[in-house]
């Protein structure tokens, strides 16, 4: 299932790759680069979803002790990880191509900085040598505090810079049609594969605890 | 062309990303199917 | 749970990652009696003790704790493998500090008298780190009994004492059992412990082998080679 | 619980203060970032307000994961953390404590740093008594907040200093711009918007993460052995 899942989202991927190069049209101001934005966009979205999904698990290991809300916690991470390291990446790429800079100080881009290197820290205190409920509880806890985090960060990182142009917002109610349609349909395609890679990744978590029970159960 | 160029740059970037994270599921997945089959062997035998 | 029992366990267990440490543990330690639990190494004492103080949560079952003597919630004291002094304190602030968080007043007269009574009177201003391990351990045991407890576990805290010291922790168990106290005492010293003992708790890899009357456990193991 | 929290902290402050050389190492780290920063300028030159009031807060923010491993080591040392599991009051005493204990230790080692910071990076204070005041409370409470939350948390895990530090730093990133961007226009730094903004932020994270703490330290203090 979560691999047919996958290669729906891959061929989804691949479908919405027709419609960025071929259907969109070309950005009047921006040019041709303004259609990295087609994957930039959709790999942010779905990082913060997976913050938000680790978030909700951590309050689910914390009222109910559920092993199984960690490591859907722990997969989700990771793929946020993923994501938002890949959206700094062309985040990146863009700048330089656009504004001639790798890095600017605005709002979105540093927060996806700053939750970059907050869930990063997240996934190493998961690799850390805990006993196994400890680690539960204080992952939880750092992915609580993590995610109420986030708007602080984006807020302080707003004010920081108030007088940088609102590059992003001001573009978000200009886009013709076809370019949301396009968005849309990048979004959703970038949720499946998103979806899969978590699914993925929290059956791969499963079954390795199964086995270290079945181990326990021998002794 | 240059910016064709920086595009190619930006996705390529994102699909090594993917592939990497792919290739690293994958290991894992061949890790947990020789444990899966050591513990068979050992819980038949 | 029993009607006079302090404290109460029903089928407790315990796992460590893939050791099992507690297997279905049922027991009941009553008021105004000293329990010895034994068992061999490994057997689970530490863990029961641990549980029964609330350090350490049961994988499975139920603990319960009767009432105090005030009515109120039952006040515990637990003397384990650590003495939770803090070096850099001396013996008074050391107990000083402990009253204050279990919210009891203070009174330095007394807690004078406390230090009198286990035989560091004069090392009252000295600092816990330059303490022996008998010493410690007699100032930890101080710390416990300045709390009154109603219920007392004790986890092997003869170790490191001498003759002296320990002469000194019986006479204290026997008149907290007096008071009313339920006490559990794990021991490795049978010889020694035994007289105290009222009841006898044994655990052999983590399940009861014997609960019951101490009278009977010590006439049955006369017999045969000890199960300890 | 307020008993407990003042208890603690008396006990660690005295631990740390009158019985150990807690803070000299704080200090002492703190006050060699600010010298090798001077070294970033240049002959004749001068560090922006800016650069320096970032100085004066790296120092502080290093400083401040001393402090709070500091602060927790102390209850290893012969297993006093489950003493205080066995106490009849709420846990969130101790974390309340730690708390205190390290805003007051934070404080000091703040009233040297920030001398040195003027002295080092040739500063001069333009007069904002009450905004430097405040901003510097808002940010020491949210500080010690997390730090003693995420303090509790790192205990007894080898490499818990740079772990601390590693978890700590991104969470504190929204209050440590605070304090820059107040700290710099206390120093002179041109201000169009004033300070409102940065310390309405500062309140906001001090209101989110003693909540955070107070709910949360439950879970992960004092743990088993």
């Amino acid at each position: 299932m979560p691999k047919l899942l996958a290669l729906a989202g891959g061929a989804a991927l691949a479908g919405c790759q027709w419609l960025v190069w071929c259907y969109a049209p070309e950005e009047a101001t921006l040019g041709l680069m303004q259609k990295i934005f087609y994957v930039h966009l959709p790999l942010a979205w779905w990082a913060l979803i997976s913050f938000f999904v680790v978030f909700l698990g951590s309050l689910a290991v914390l009222a109910r002790r559920s092993e199984a809300a960690d490591r859907l916690c722990a997969a989700a991470a990771e793929v946020g990880v993923l994501f938002s390291g890949l959206t700094l990446l062309t985040g990146m790429i863009w700048a330089r191509r656009s504004w001639g800079v790798w890095w600017t100080w605005d709002p979105r881009l540093s927060t996806a900085l700053v939750m970059w290197f907050i869930y990063a820290a997240y996934l190493l205190l998961r690799g850390l040598d805990m006993a196994p409920e400890r680690r539960r509880t204080v992952c939880a806890v750092v992915g609580v505090a993590a995610f109420l985090d986030v708007p602080l960060v984006f807020v302080s990182a707003r004010i920081w810079r108030s007088i940088h142009p609102a590059v992003f917002a001001s573009r978000g109610g200009g886009l013709e049609p076809e370019m949301k349609l396009t968005a849309v349909a990048c979004v959703a395609a970038m949720g499946l594969f998103w979806a899969a890679l978590v699914w993925l990744r929290k059956r791969q978590l499963d079954l390795a605890a199964r086995l270290e029970a079945a181990d326990a159960d021998e002794d | 062309m240059d910016t064709l160029y920086w595009l190619l740059a930006a996705n390529a970037v994102v699909w090594i990303g993917f592939g990497a994270y792919l290739a690293f599921l994958a290991g894992r997945e061949r890790a947990l199917a020789l444990r899966l089959a050591r513990w068979e062997r050992s819980a038949r035998g | 749970m029993p009607e006079d029992a302090a404290i109460a366990l029903e089928g407790v267990s315990k796992r460590f990652g893939a050791a099992r440490v507690l297997r279905k543990v049922d027991a009941s330690f009553p008021a105004g009696a000293v329990t010895l639990v034994i068992g061999g190494n490994g057997a689970g004492k530490s863990t029961l003790l641990k549980i029964m103080a609330g350090l350490s949560r049961p994988s499975s079952g139920r603990l319960a704790r009767g009432a105090g003597a005030d009515g109120g919630e039952a006040r515990l004291g637990y003397v384990g493998h650590a003495t939770f002094l803090y070096p850099g304190l001396t013996a008074l602030e050391n107990l000083a500090f402990w009253r204050t968080a279990h919210r009891l007043p203070l009174d330095g007269a007394a807690l004078l008298a406390l230090l009198a009574r286990v035989g560091l009177a004069a090392h009252a201003h000295e600092r816990a780190r330059v303490f022996s391990r008998g010493m410690a351990q007699r100032l930890n045991l101080a710390r416990v009994l300045m709390l009154a407890p109603d219920i007392l576990l004790l986890d092997e805290p003869m170790t490191g004492l001498d003759a002296p010291s320990r002469e000194l922790l019986r006479r204290e168990i026997a008149a907290a059992r007096a008071a009313g106290a339920c006490v559990a005492l794990v021991s490795h010293d049978l010889e020694g412990d035994g007289p105290l003992a009222d009841r006898v708790l044994a655990l052999a890899s983590g399940a009861v082998a014997y609960e019951g009357p101490a009278a009977a456990f010590f006439a049955r193991a006369g017999e045969g080679p000890c199960c300890a | 619980m307020l008993r407990l929290s003042l208890a603690i902290a008396r006990k660690d402050l005295v631990l740390t203060l009158v019985r150990g050389n807690g803070l000299v190492q704080a200090l002492l780290l703190g006050l060699l970032l600010l010298f090798v920063f001077s070294l970033a300028q240049a002959p004749g030159e001068k560090v922006g307000p800016q650069a320096a009031a970032a100085m004066f807060w790296l120092a502080s923010a290093f400083s401040q994961v001393l402090i709070f491993n500091r602060l927790y080591d102390v209850e290893e040392a012969n297993g006093a953390r489950l003493g205080l599991a066995l106490l009849p009051a709420p846990v969130q005493g101790v974390w309340l404590g730690k708390l205190a204990a390290g805003l007051v230790l934070l404080l000091l080692a703040q009233a040297v740093f920030l001398p040195a910071a003027l002295v080092f990076l040739g500063q001069d204070l333009v007069a904002h008594p009450f905004t430097g005041l405040a901003i510097l409370a808002l940010v020491d409470a949210g500080m010690c907040a997390l730090g003693s939350l995420l303090g509790a948390l790192a205990q007894g895990q080898s490499g818990r200093e740079s772990l601390l530090g590693v978890v700590l730093f991104p969470l504190l990133t929204p209050l440590l711009l605070a304090g820059i961007g107040v700290g710099a226009q206390c120093l002179g730094a041109p201000a169009p918007d004033g300070p409102a903004a940065w310390l309405r932020l500062a309140a906001a994270f001090d209101a989110v993460f003693l909540g955070v703490g107070l709910v949360l330290f439950g879970f992960i203090y004092p743990g088993e052995d």
